[in-house]
């Protein structure tokens, strides 16, 4: 079978249903084995948001939203004028036609009208009357795609019937097969069509993936404060929380947040937290209580655009100064970026086997591309019951020679760790400097000897800790002209420029950087050896990764690539600043923001 | 403080919960009487030293965890509650009790004082007020007077002083008390109740500090404390009258004791098989498979 | 006249009145025109608590406590024998006879004991007899080094006698003057004595010296939360406030402290604040918001042993890296170290200039060495009336083509700030991101064109700051064999250990420096490129300035001198560390602390 | 959002106070009724409009500073208070007014909330409680009923919410009330005498979320509403038991009026030669040689 892609995208106000469009129509393909990826440019909730939500559909996995939109899906006449310029020549436009007064112009594309009013003309409630225009613009679509209208129905009763009852799925059904029998009489379909392959996928968005992953590694405590775009792992926490046995709980604010969470990891759970950039700021002294009480927890940052309040609704990577720099002095902690989203579900058990192993926090850093991003995969890839490895954690009493020292100093800079509520290992843990057995150093007494030690004993976990990190991955060729650097949510845009660009004859690899704190120098500059011209491409200003690679390994890269504009990269992007950047006019390159929400 | 578990032969006795490190305060500082009691009560409550978690902020204070025979967490400044909280909620068998001062707990932990009441979380809070930043060498703290010559307050401190007993009622305590550190009968009684009592048990003590109070300190609260009598301390309305009641006299005792309300950890669903921390980890192939069937 | 350097150094616990000692000789080092340099190795006040002060006195000035004590007072038992092996051989150990059972053994130092209680019989107030030993002591530490009783009877009066009256006054000067005269009779004299030169000098802490700088700087707005070691700035604002028109306002926590600042700033104060690290952490949030709504602000962090509340009387500098990361996302802002006490009174107008003018959030990185250590100082040298430059700051009605855009984009980045109040400019300040005249990019609309603009302007405004900071001094040969290398604090003791390798024929040279972000990397390499074999010298585990200086120029040291003790430099830990790296032995040299408190 | 200011002919109006920018608010929201009570009540106090300051958090209410014609700060999630004291005390001549939610205020901001008013700040806080977090799509905030279901409480909400009358009388509060967006008229005069109070002035606003709430919202309210009747304003223990009142009914009105203490601007010796922000900067040699002389 040829390659199959394909980009569709809706646009709308909130309330229209773009979600549940997206939603639909994902896992649509996903029943038929088609591979997803999305992105929604959306605002926060409040009249005159728009969202505009594109969703790419590939017969191979996919990881960004591509570069041109084949069909996109107007649900408002805003998104008609805003949007019409944003098919590609040979591509198609649907709309309501009662929408518009003037038809749009193009003659390069196909223009599909829906007369919603007339179809939906039975539907006596108002309001289900405007909420139902998705899913009859969605039967157009999947006509054009041509995908089964069967599939919808069966959607519409799967998350509606239960939720709405039966008035709204007939309503539903109605004006879909209205949607999709007008486009069998007045549109011509897409040459390449949908197809059914195995196995059937499923489909889900990042956050969800990041609490899943987090439940799967053993998380009995998860606590949060709402913050966009993070706040999708609350949903699907307190959602499953009673089916599966997590405490879940909103509290007054990050603080308390992030402090439950090293209550709930010392008395024996394995715990961990959700905020974005502003939330974590607050988190960040706690972070080093974690690390000095030696508390295993783990805190995900989901990025926006930044600086402070900033861009709500919008994407950057923008925070891992603020993930390194978080809380005063020196401590081990690790610093994760998944690559994708399904990498999202795949980190968390590996992170808490790590931070239940050095007791010391962990912390994600992901983005509102992948956490509010969708993407599809194929169930038999979740490992539901990965390893559960909660190194030396005492829970029973136990013979042992002389006394209990929570804080024993020890070759790996490990020790044992007992939980309260087991008989024969009473310790106070604090967040005073101590030495082996949790006396204070600092009110108490001050013996610089005993600091040094257990000052020492804390960081020697970090050696261990360095050796277990995976090095960075390379990609392509290895001895390319170009080397393209990345990291974190970033891996699929690159990963296809990279593609493009080998296409187009230029000899390209790629360097992805998942575990970025700690960084062993000698193992990531062997990677960074098959570097050719290297190009670091990251999504804002200062070039943050660039600056701290460059501080841990010495490696200074020839060039860059940086976007801050609050959207994400499309692949195009990149393959033409790698372009500009080998003309070498420049060592920077922005690129320019083509479709504007 | 390592302390290892003294095997207690008989019925345990406060020395059973004394620390191995000797308390570092002044001499003749207010928290002395508060360790005592808390001792005193933990014995008299009867459960295995380990049973019990001892969590504080930081402060003169807030240093007591170090000092007794329990589980122990000295944590953040001002955070004491919220990690609190965490612990109870993930094993809410543990008997968790929360120490701290008035800078700690009314001033930078005032958001967690007002909403760990408003949720009647099963926590005892002591506050050892002493009004004043005693560690940080004597700063005006949100319990202060006014008119108080500090460090931070040269001429003479002009807030307003915050109510915590009142404040307790407002917020949601389900058992609110005052008590003078010198009062250590009634103290420890009233924290046996509160540790007994399921929901927020609150105890603001008047617990002085000579150091940066001065030495007649002691005299000051010993004529004005008086002890709250013919009070129903079932009604709420008559509890935050005597709360808000100001003049010469600190009235001492058991001012609200609400015994209807549940608390968090007995209306929390996913607790009914058994503390969190015990529960079994991870996520069945069942529930995966249920999981994802909602994906497809 | 030759070099005078003596080292006095007064244990006890805390109440006995070390820091009356202390500031008690300091001022007549200070009367006498000598130099002083104070470090005070403390616990918190509780019992138990131990304090020793050392105090280094010079014909010249001097930033650092010295290498060897050529005098010991010790004011308890406690004192006697945890110091008695810390004089230098040939120094003298006064200490109450009264407090010892058996003589302390060491016949190489003059022993001094003084029979306080028969001295102080005759004060009835047996508190006030326990605590006037102090003085007694320094009676007879002024004999040993050649001082005049009766600077130390004027010293008194000024000190005591409006707070404590004519009978504390009488008692402390009665025993003092017995101190004095045994000492006449019973022990010999150093041989190098003070001298009187001119001027004479006035004596300070590092906080004061930062508050007196704020002060001169116009600051009309100062909160605080305690936090030590940074509440002495608190202090010295809380008893000049009525004096000087300065509002000072305690808060309830950090978070408090500078959202206040933030206002007061708006409202056109110049406003300031101070903390340690955990309140840093706090504040972090609201740095970026500071940076986002282009309010000039300055926070000071006075650094103390981390990780989390760690040792809160001991010193690191372990912070840097949470000012570089502070609040999410990138934005404006300056980052300065001074370099020694004094110092810190003259960054203030500097930073408040540069803050005014750039609209930006300016840090200072203090640490306690600096903060609670103390120096003397030349008055003349103190300018009360230094350069007040507001930038654009606007606050009257004026001529306008057009209309007020709070956020003009300009080719500075700088945009004329109007404060509330002033006629015909209202507008909104907002953290969300916005446009030039202040309408939000986010929730209203979200145009990633116009989100570039306004990001690029604010960061344009780091091209003008990394112009007007100096760069990074150099001392010493400009062809050297070695350099050292180091930043804020450290400078007094980097400085002598240089001229003692010079001294014993090892070419050094010093790179130091104060202004730490931005950094301009041609500029820094520049001086950088004066450097023999390299050693970065600084106060933390992970070597926080080496790897930033690497991430920010490339350069690599080639070795390390690092200590995370909690007690600071003393110059031959240096001088010992540079001579094991010369040998080669080894990257990293972490210096061994003799003197235990 | 640019607001020039334009130039007010006779009496100003509510119109002149409208901004630039149209509310972008959900048609039918309840925070528009409380933009143009404020409007109105800007307008009625005659002072020009330059010499207001609305101060903001983060939320769909604190949206609200964009669509007036003030000086305005749009600041931190929480954190509006603390900035709205710094620049009262920076220039206690603007007239300060600070807006926000229910989760701003009561939630992240609740440590702040209770210390102003205790401080006793001369400023007007307007809370539109919508017992929502609107602007994050929904979740149970502080003054969440218990049983509703939410974004973060699929199963029911088992907290309890908090009392902000009841918080504000105890904490400190000087002027404390409760109004509904829907009752404009009581809304505006509340805010004008709240703004005229000298101290800390407190409005409660029920200010309905019809997107997560439902439509029918609006009349669950209405139906409930009733004003405070009979009742001394000065009379603490009064006013307290009034707001601990559970119940079907909530009462409207003014609570607690105390006209006696002072507001912090007021005490504060400094502001004796004016506001700091138009007061001489810096040290004069005299000072500066009276403060070396003390170092000497
Ligand atoms: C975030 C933070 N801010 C400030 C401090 C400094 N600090 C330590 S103890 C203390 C005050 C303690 O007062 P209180 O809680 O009343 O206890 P007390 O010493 O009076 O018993 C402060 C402000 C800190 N450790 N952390
Ligand atoms: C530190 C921080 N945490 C979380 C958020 C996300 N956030 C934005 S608005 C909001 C809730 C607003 O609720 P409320 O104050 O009640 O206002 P409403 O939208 O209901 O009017 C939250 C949690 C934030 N901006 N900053
Ligand atoms: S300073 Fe005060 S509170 Fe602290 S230990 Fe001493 S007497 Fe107690
Ligand atoms: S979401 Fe609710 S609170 Fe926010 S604007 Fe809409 S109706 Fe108002
Ligand atoms: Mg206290
Ligand atoms: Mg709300």
């Amino acid at each position: 079978m040829a390659k199959y892609d394909f980009v569709v995208a809706v646009g709308g106000a909130p309330g229209q249903g773009i979600d549940t469009f997206g939603i639909s129509l994902g896992k649509i393909c996903a029943r038929y084995g088609l591979h997803v990826s999305t992105y929604s440019a959306y605002q926060s909730l409040i009249r005159g948001g728009h969202t505009f939500l594109t969703i790419r559909i590939s017969s191979e996995p996919v990881a960004n939203h591509g570069d041109e939109i084949d069909l996109i899906i107007a649900l408002d006449k805003n998104s008609v004028e805003k949007h019409i310029e944003n098919v590609r020549p040979g591509g198609a436009f649907i709309y309501n036609e009662d929408d518009v007064k003037k038809a749009p112009e193009r003659d390069d594309i196909q223009l599909c009208p829906i007369p919603y009013k007339k179809f939906s003309s039975g539907i006596e409630d108002r309001k289900l009357q405007r909420r139902a225009l998705n899913t009859c613009l969605l039967g157009t679509t999947l006509r054009l795609v041509g995908a089964e209208l069967n599939v919808l129905e069966e959607i519409i009763i799967q998350t509606l019937l239960k939720r709405k009852g039966q008035e709204v799925v007939d309503a539903n059904i109605m004006v879909a097969t209205a949607g999709y029998e007008h486009a069998v009489e007045n549109f011509t379909q897409f040459d390449d069509k949908f197809e059914k392959q195995e196995p059937a996928l499923a489909f889900v968005d990042g956050n969800s993936a990041m609490a899943m992953g987090g439940a799967a590694a053993g998380v009995k405590f998860y606590s949060a404060y709402p913050m966009s775009p993070s706040t999708g792992v609350l949903k699907w926490m307190a959602t499953y929380a009673r089916e599966l046995g997590i405490m879940v709980r909103q509290c007054e604010d990050e603080i308390s947040v992030i402090n439950m969470v090293i209550g709930a990891a010392h008395a024996g759970c394995r715990a961990m937290c959700a905020t974005s950039g502003g939330g974590f700021a607050l988190m960040s002294e706690a972070i080093g209580s974690a690390a000095m009480m030696e508390i295993p927890i783990v805190v995900i940052n989901v990025q926006r655009g930044g600086p402070s309040t900033g861009l709500p609704t919008k994407t950057e990577q923008g925070d891992l100064w603020q993930l390194l720099g978080a809380s005063q002095g020196d401590f081990p902690k690790i610093i994760v970026a998944p690559i994708n989203i399904m990498d999202g579900f795949h980190t968390m058990p590996e992170l808490f086997n790590l931070v239940d192993k050095y007791q010391c926090p962990g912390m994600v850093l992901s983005d509102l591309t992948l956490g509010m991003g969708f993407t599809t995969f194929d169930p038999a890839s979740i490992n539901w019951q990965p390893e559960i490895d909660r190194g030396e954690l005492i829970s029973e009493l136990r013979e042992m020679d002389g006394e209990y020292l929570r804080f024993q100093i020890t070759d790996s800079g490990i020790s044992p760790r007992a939980i309260p509520g087991t008989p024969g290992h009473i310790h106070v843990v604090a967040t005073d400097d101590h030495d082996e057995d949790g006396g204070l150093i600092s009110d108490e007494f001050t013996n610089p000897h005993k600091r040094r030690d257990i000052m020492e004993k804390r960081q020697r976990k970090m050696e261990g800790i360095v050796k277990l990190l995976p090095p960075p991955t390379l990609e392509g060729p290895e001895d390319a002209d170009v080397t393209l650097i990345g990291w974190g949510s970033t891996h699929g845009v690159i990963s296809e420029a990279s593609q493009m660009l080998n296409g187009d004859g230029i000899a390209t690899n790629h360097i992805h950087f998942k575990w970025l704190y700690p960084i062993d120098e000698d193992v990531v500059n062997e990677v960074l050896a098959n570097a050719g011209r290297s190009i670091i491409v990251e999504c804002n200003y200062t070039g943050q990764f660039a600056r701290f690679l460059r501080g841990e390994t010495g490696f200074k890269a020839d060039g860059h690539i940086r976007k801050y504009d609050g959207e994400p990269f499309m692949p195009h992007h990149i393959v033409d600043g790698t372009r500009e950047l080998l003309i070498g006019k420049t060592e920077l390159y922005v690129p320019y923001q083509e479709i504007v929400v | 403080m390592a302390k290892k578990e003294r095997p207690i032969k008989g019925a345990p006795t406060a020395r059973d919960y004394k620390g191995d490190v000797n308390p570092d305060w002044c001499p003749g500082c207010g928290d002395f009487g508060v360790l005592a009691s808390l001792q005193s009560a933990y014995a008299e409550l009867g459960r295995g030293s380990h049973d019990h978690l001892t969590v504080s902020g930081i402060g003169c204070s807030s240093n007591l965890p170090g000092f007794i025979r329990t589980y122990g967490m000295h944590t953040l400044h001002g955070r004491s509650l919220a990690v609190a909280t965490g612990a109870k909620m993930a094993n809410h068998e543990l008997n968790v009790v929360v120490t701290g001062g008035d800078g700690d707990g009314y001033g930078i932990g005032g958001n967690h004082f007002i909403h760990t009441m408003r949720k009647n979380i099963d926590l005892l809070y002591i506050v050892m007020n002493n009004e004043t930043y005693g560690l940080t060498v004597g700063q005006a703290s949100p319990t202060t007077v006014v008119g108080e010559k500090t460090y931070s307050t040269p001429f003479g401190n002009i807030e307003t002083p915050l109510n915590p007993v009142a404040m307790a009622i407002v917020s949601g305590a389900t058992y609110v008390a005052r008590a003078f550190s010198s009062e250590r009968k009634q103290l420890t009684e009233l924290m046996i109740n509160g540790m007994q009592h399921k929901g927020f048990a609150f105890i603001d003590v008047i617990s002085p500090c000579i150091t940066w109070k001065g030495d007649e300190i002691f005299d000051y609260w010993k004529e004005r404390v008086n002890m709250l009598e013919d009070h129903d301390t079932s009604d709420k309305a008559a509890a935050l009258e005597q709360a808000v009641k100001t003049g010469h006299d600190t009235q001492l005792g058991l001012f609200y004791h609400d015994t209807n309300s549940q608390s968090l950890d007995q209306m929390e669903p996913v607790l009914e098989n058994g503390p969190m921390a015990h529960q079994q980890m991870g996520v069945t192939p069942e529930q995966g498979d249920a999981i994802i069937k909602r994906m497809m």
